[in-house]
């Protein structure tokens, strides 16, 4: 009886909790329906549904380009940042590899404002002509991200992971295929959060893809705030663009059920 | 004296980190020390040289404005209570979530969604919605006779704006990464103080949290430093204003070196703030290292 | 060897020239309606000259970051730039910007079009052409002219005052319709930007100046301290609290043009070009029902962006082509049409465009006689400045005396660092 | 053949703490060896080290002519059995099974028949397709055993891999292992801290503790002659009734003062050094009634444990404070609080140095 009324009573606090995260959002889709005009409307007013926003973010400005710019470079960015977080995780978790000094100074090259060194970089990528190329975006993404999530890892490797790293090792596995046979599976939720973390923060960067992009690979960051222009916000267009910017969501939830809400049951330990 | 097995364990950590160094070293390294070098010359994008070689000019001159040392105390109290409201709050969500198991799924994709907005354009639906009068906000608060608030135009409600704003946007990350934690915690010792007769409260106590310790120092550690490097909300929603009251440390480098375009001075700051930054996360560092 | 040289000469010479005849341009432009409108006519220039344009758009706050990498590198992706008002200082002042004037001699390209003011803003420094100017972003005084031709309106504002309800054109006259039209047909006389840096420093230059104001004299000695911009300070602030609404203290242009264009303000000090906007049905409630005129006592402030060719520009003659191109009488005339804000006074008295765009005649009053903003190498510093202090005196941190004084030491050290201060 | 040899082996952790201490013994091919001693006392690690699982600070390990201690735990072909089993919990029984046949790239009709075969055998062949999470703790036993059988490896390191089961599965698999080792032919090193696993099973036990080795052999041989007292503490059940006392030499007479023992010196052959010792006697050797070599005991019944089969008697030598345990095989024979006499074997008694707790050497 008791546990039923807690049950509910998370319930309530969990739906209010998605309310204050979800409304605001609702009423971002309304507005990307509408125009500009009743959008600021107070007392706000029904209006008839137009799509005329979703139109022209596609033919005004080129959002179908900066939404296939995001996910190449926000998908590999995750894609070789999370093996490579996952290795050195590993790595500093089990042999404690370069010490403290390794991790603190992984850890510190992130305290600086990207603004102070993105300006090398641009120096640098000139000369390599890796200006405006997926390439140099994804390299500066990683080198970005690539820190948080391997610092995120190193906790995943508990010692029961290595318990049954170890039985795979003598069971004949090499170093590197207990490493991707058995930890990295075992580390799922982890890597999985973390994966959802590095493709958050790639498809959200803004300063590297500013100066380093160009026409050819501007990300959807560049093409938001293109909508803050200086004859005011386009916030019809705005919001039908974030609507759309929100959707990869829907793609993950498939892997955020299996890997996330479930949690790997690692019963079998005990 | 080590053994041949010691020599190839070390030299498999040293295979499986050096990909991530070498790239880490490779791209940022470099622009360090040129910002750092450049921090001791009047380097500025107008007069790209290193010809005027000014010493320590440019921290001494950062250490008298006044403005820089507002915006260190309004970044310090941004982060601080950004960090703990996301993370008590994003704690009890995430322990909330763990412990249900219908409708899951809905909840975390509807928290998820807030983090793929970027926050250019958090910022610029904020600042509709907080309108003073065309804003949602205003109106539901009339429905209900309250006075419109001003939410941006007041130097004490702008940083409380702010607050809400962030942790509206990213309270989640602090969910998403606690959630990973908890959902890692085997089920047995759990059910073994169960059978013990420990209540809720205890269980949290004494399992919940050793397991979860070094998940949530790691959380906090990364939000911080997120955290002490916003600027774009403030940047859309503010800038920095009303008066200096939301002008955080991040935004005044950024106008140091786009609109003053003096990049020696932006990097001694950058370096003071590195510094500052490093002063507060070595507790926190230190503190994770006795847990191994 | 020599043969070598010659053929190496005569090699290169033949790929620029083949180079020159059809190009790509590449420039960074803000996504304002002129943007859009010279992408549109486009595809005259390229049958015209053979040239390709690509236009990368992006915000106005993303346009100087993206561009200033690019400048201060040898070999620049950009061939064409329009360059803000608030920059030229600063990109004459680092060698970024290419001399126009050889080109504009050899090519007989007639600068007199355009009013001196808009020249000296964003054509010449110190007697170089850099850049011919694009469109402007002037200053005026957008109202309400249906409430003025109200006739109870005039009624009740001649027996409040004793003078007739009109177009204001003293500044006395205009703080009295503000104070008239408060919770009075509308909700609020005037509706300010407030927000800081560009918006609030921008809005509070055309107080400055209406109430006799300047920023420094002839010799960027400040003169922020006057009496007339203690005053000004003052009418800032008194409209922005008693006449205005909750939080214009905060507001940007966006908000505070919705707060026009909902039809809640009877005034609002900014911008020229907002005009087509309030005409906009899907963006306004106020279709019809608003005037353009010149910020009263002479307040107009002067903004303008003008066209530059950057020195790093690879096809800098194929740049200037286009330029010559977009500033063109009949191109000009287009974008007018199309609802741009051009820079070219013949556009102003152009039948066809008067016809359409009734507030152009406005627009001429106001170029006429706009006032400029310092411009010097920091600029962009100094409306940081400004913006930081003019905010502090609106919330009341600072006294008008403490803001104004530190706005006029800092413009004068500014100056002194840039070296436009003389003794 | 293989023998596996330790030669001076040693693990150091963290530069001070000394888990084994240069420790050396040989096991025979198709050997029962038993690591027996309290948790901590290194056994683990010892297996560990011999399975490559950790490395050794120092000493070499032989298998057979091999040198393998610096060999990739791979590379040395033992199978580990965990106490906590070890299984992969994201694969199920099957996979757990076929695991490091596929890695050694066997053939799959090959890995079929193992698995069907070491599944009948440790009857999991109802269970293949499931996941370790949804077996019960015997399964998981019995899978963590078939995962090292299918390898048909050089030796088995099994690391008190019944601790996890209960008493009555426990004795159930003890049997079984009994049976595999016998079927299968090969080297076992099993670790347990429990003394009646070790003396069921092995044919060799090594008793350690504190990271050192106490003492090796036969079960028969550790028991009826442990070299110390901490050997003959530990392979006893229910307890070992051991007593301090001081001793006093008289003629022909010895005297353990502490319970007014009085035995002839004919049974006591042995130099001391000190005027104390300590003495052992085992329960079982502690008799009702009166036999050759033996001595009687006043003492009074205090607690009587009944465990079925037989009664833990534990008694209080009269006008002594020291407790006696014994076993009677009768039931319900005794109440608390009544007297009795009880007969020490005086050939079972062993004693042992106060200081050294070394076992005293008889003085022919």
């Amino acid at each position: 009886m008791k546990k039923s009324i807690l049950k509910i009573l998370s319930h309530l606090i969990l739906i209010i909790f998605s309310l204050i995260i979800i409304l605001p959002l609702l009423w971002i889709l309304r507005n990307s329906f509408t125009n500009k005009l009743n959008a600021y409307k107070i007392p706000p007013e029904f209006s008839p549904i137009i799509f005329d926003n979703y139109i022209e973010i596609f033919s005004k400005y080129p959002f179908d380009s900066y939404f296939i710019n995001s996910f190449v470079v926000a998908f590999g960015t995750t894609i070789i940042s999370l093996p490579l977080a996952a290795f050195i995780a590993y790595a500093f978790a089990k042999f404690n590899t370069g010490g403290k000094q390794l991790r603190l100074f992984l850890l510190s090259t992130q305290m600086i404002p990207p603004i102070i060194i993105v300006l090398p970089i641009f120096s640098i990528y000139l000369s390599l002509n890796l200006l405006n190329t997926y390439l140099g975006l994804i390299i500066a993404h990683i080198t970005i991200i690539l820190p948080f999530l391997s610092w995120m890892l190193i906790s995943f490797y508990s010692r029961d992971i290595f318990m049954i790293e170890a039985a795979a090792r003598s069971d004949g596995a090499t170093r590197f295929q207990a490493l991707y046979l058995i930890c990295l599976p075992l580390i799922a939720p982890g890597l999985i959060a973390a994966g959802l973390l590095g493709f958050i923060l790639s498809w959200n960067e803004f300063i590297f893809v500013l100066i380093l992009s160009g026409k050819a690979t501007s990300t959807l960051p560049i093409g938001l705030s293109t909508l803050s222009t200086h004859r005011g916000v386009e916030i019809a267009l705005l919001a039908a663009a974030t609507t759309l910017t929100v959707l990869p969501a829907l793609i993950l939830l498939p892997f955020i059920k299996k890997y996330l809400i479930k949690g790997l049951s690692l019963g079998a330990l005990k | 004296m080590s053994n041949n097995l010691d020599l190839s364990d070390r030299r498999f950590g040293y295979i499986l980190t050096a990909p991530t160094v070498l790239i880490i070293t490779l791209v940022i390294l470099f622009p360090i020390c040129f910002s750092l070098i450049s921090s001791f010359f009047d380097y500025t994008l107008i007069n790209k040289s290193f010809n005027d070689f000014i010493g320590i000019d440019n921290y001494i001159n950062s250490f008298k404005d006044e403005q820089l040392f507002n915006s260190i105390f309004v970044t310090i109290y941004f982060v601080i209570l950004v960090v703990l409201l996301e993370f008590i709050l994003g704690f009890f969500i995430a322990l909330l979530l763990n412990s249900i198991t219908r409708f899951k799924s809905i909840y975390y994709f509807i928290l998820l969604l807030p983090l793929l907005i970027n926050p250019i354009v958090v910022g610029l639906i904020w600042r509709m919605f907080l309108h003073p009068q065309l804003g949602i906000f205003n109106y539901l608060l009339s429905l209900i006779n309250i006075e419109p608030v001003n939410w941006l135009g007041d130097p004490q409600m702008a940083f409380i704006t702010i607050i809400f704003v962030d942790i509206w946007h990213q309270v989640s990350f602090m969910i998403i990464l606690l959630l990973a934690g908890l959902s890692a915690i085997p089920k047995e010792p759990y059910e073994a103080a169960k059978s013990d007769g420990a209540n809720i409260y205890e269980c949290f106590i004494h399992i919940t949290l050793p397991y979860m310790r070094p998940v949530i120092v790691v959380t906090i550690l990364i939000r911080l430093i997120f955290a002490i490097k916003t600027y774009d909300l403030v940047y859309i929603m503010t800038k920095g204003g009303p008066g200096d009251s939301t002008d955080l440390i991040s935004y005044y480098i950024y106008r140091s070196a786009f609109i003053s375009l003096n990049l020696g001075e932006a990097a001694a700051m950058s370096l003071i703030l590195l510094v500052i930054i490093i002063i507060i996360t070595i507790p926190l560092f230190k503190y994770m290292n006795r847990l191994d | 060897m020599k043969y070598i040289k010659i053929l190496f000469l005569v090699l290169t010479i033949s790929i620029l020239s083949f180079s020159s005849k059809a190009v790509t341009l590449n420039a960074i432009m803000e996504n304002v309606p002129d943007t859009h409108f010279i992408k549109e006519l486009l595809p005259d220039f390229t049958a015209k000259t053979g040239h390709e344009v690509e236009m990368d758009i992006m915000g106005y706050g993303e346009m100087h970051p993206k561009m200033v990498p690019s400048l201060t590198s040898s070999t620049g992706s950009i061939d064409f730039m329009p360059v803000d008002f608030y920059w030229v200082g600063e990109f004459a002042r680092a060698g970024w910007m290419m001399p126009l004037d050889d080109m504009i001699a050899r090519d007989g390209f007639d600068t007199s079009v355009y009013f001196d003011s808009m020249m000296k803003l964003v054509g010449e420094v110190e007697g170089t052409t850099y850049m011919l100017p694009f469109y402007n972003y002037a200053m005026g005084l957008t109202y309400r002219k249906d409430l003025v031709a109200d006739p109870s309106h005039q009624a009740g504002f001649k027996a409040k005052y004793g003078m007739d309800l009109k177009e204001p054109t003293s500044w006395d006259e205009y703080m009295k319709q503000v104070s008239y039209f408060t919770k009075n047909g509308t909700e609020y006389g005037v509706v300010n930007q407030g927000s800081k840096a560009d918006p609030i420093a921008m809005e509070w230059s055309n107080y400055l100046y209406a109430n006799g104001g300047r920023f420094h004299d002839e010799n960027w000695h400040g003169e922020l301290t006057s009496d007339a911009a203690k005053q000004a300070l003052k009418d800032y602030i008194h409209n922005l609290q008693d006449h205005g609404p909750v939080g214009a203290a905060s507001f940007s242009f966006d908000e505070a043009f919705n707060v026009a264009a909902q039809g809640q303000a009877y005034s609002y000090l900014t911008y020229n070009w907002f005009m087509p906007s309030y005409e906009d049905s899907s963006q306004s409630a106020v279709v019809g029902k608003m005037a353009l005129a010149p910020v009263p006592g002479n307040g107009s402030l002067n903004g303008a962006w003008g066209w530059a060719i950057p020195t790093s520009s690879p096809n800098a003659e194929a740049a200037w082509e286009f330029i010559k191109w977009v500033e063109s009488p009949e191109i000009v005339a287009k974008r007018a049409l199309m609802g741009g804000a051009p820079t070219r006074s013949d556009a102003f008295s152009n039948p066809e465009v008067l016809a359409k765009y009734p507030h152009y005649d406005a627009l001429n009053r106001i170029l006429a006689s706009a006032k400029n903003f310092p411009v010097f190498t920091y600029t962009p510093q100094f409306v940081e400045v400004m913006g930081t202090e003019l905010s502090k005196a609106v919330i009341g941190e600072k006294s008008i005396d403490d803001a104004l004084a530190t706005m006029n030491s800092e413009l004068e050290a500014l100056a002194k660092k840039d070296g436009v201060y003389k003794n | 053949m293989q023998k596996i040899e330790i030669k001076n082996l040693s693990k150091t952790y963290n530069k001070n703490i000394v888990a084994v201490n240069n420790i050396s013994f040989e096991i025979d091919d198709k050997d029962f060896f038993v690591l027996l001693g309290p948790s901590g006392c290194g056994k683990s690690t010892t297996l560990r080290l011999i399975g490559g699982l950790e490395n050794c600070t120092q000493g070499n390990i032989i298998l057979g002519d091999k040198d393998i201690t610096n060999l990739d735990p791979k590379d040395r072909d033992l199978a580990f059995v965990f106490q906590n089993y070890a299984l992969y919990p994201h694969m199920n029984v099957r996979k757990n099974l076929s695991f490091a046949l596929k890695l050694k790239k066997t053939s799959p009709k090959i890995i079929e028949s193992k698995i069907s075969e070491v599944s009948k055998l440790l009857k999991i062949n109802e269970v293949l397709e499931r996941k370790p999470s949804e077996l019960s703790g015997g399964q998981r036993q019995r899978v963590a055993l078939g995962r090292a059988l299918v390898r048909n490896p050089k030796a088995f390191l099994l690391d008190e891999p019944l601790s996890n089961l209960d008493a009555r599965l426990r004795a159930i698999m003890r049997t079984e292992l009994i049976k595999i080792h016998k079927n299968l032919k090969r080297t076992f090193i099993y670790v347990t801290h429990d003394q009646v696993e070790a003396m069921t099973m092995a044919n060799k036990i090594c008793i350690m503790n504190k990271g050192v080795i106490l003492q090796i052999g036969s079960p028969k041989d550790v028991y009826e002659n442990p070299n110390c007292l901490f050997v003959a503490n530990f392979l006893a059940n229910p307890l070992n009734n051991i007593i301090k006392t001081e001793i006093k030499i008289d003629n022909n007479n010895i005297l353990f003062k502490k319970i007014n023992l009085l035995i002839n010196s004919e049974n006591f052959n042995f130099n001391i050094t000190n005027n104390e010792i300590y003495f052992s006697i085992r329960p079982e050797h502690i008799y009702l009634d009166k036999r050759p070599d033996t001595i009687k005991i006043d003492s009074k019944i205090e607690v009587l444990e009944n465990l079925g089969h037989e009664t833990i008697v534990c008694t209080k030598i009269k006008d002594t404070n020291e407790i006696i345990y014994f076993r009677d095989s009768k039931n319900n024979r005794f109440k608390p609080g009544e007297d009795i006499s009880i007969y020490f074997d005086l050939k079972k008694m062993l004693y042992f140095d106060i200081n050294t707790e070394l076992r005293l050497i008889e003085v022919k």
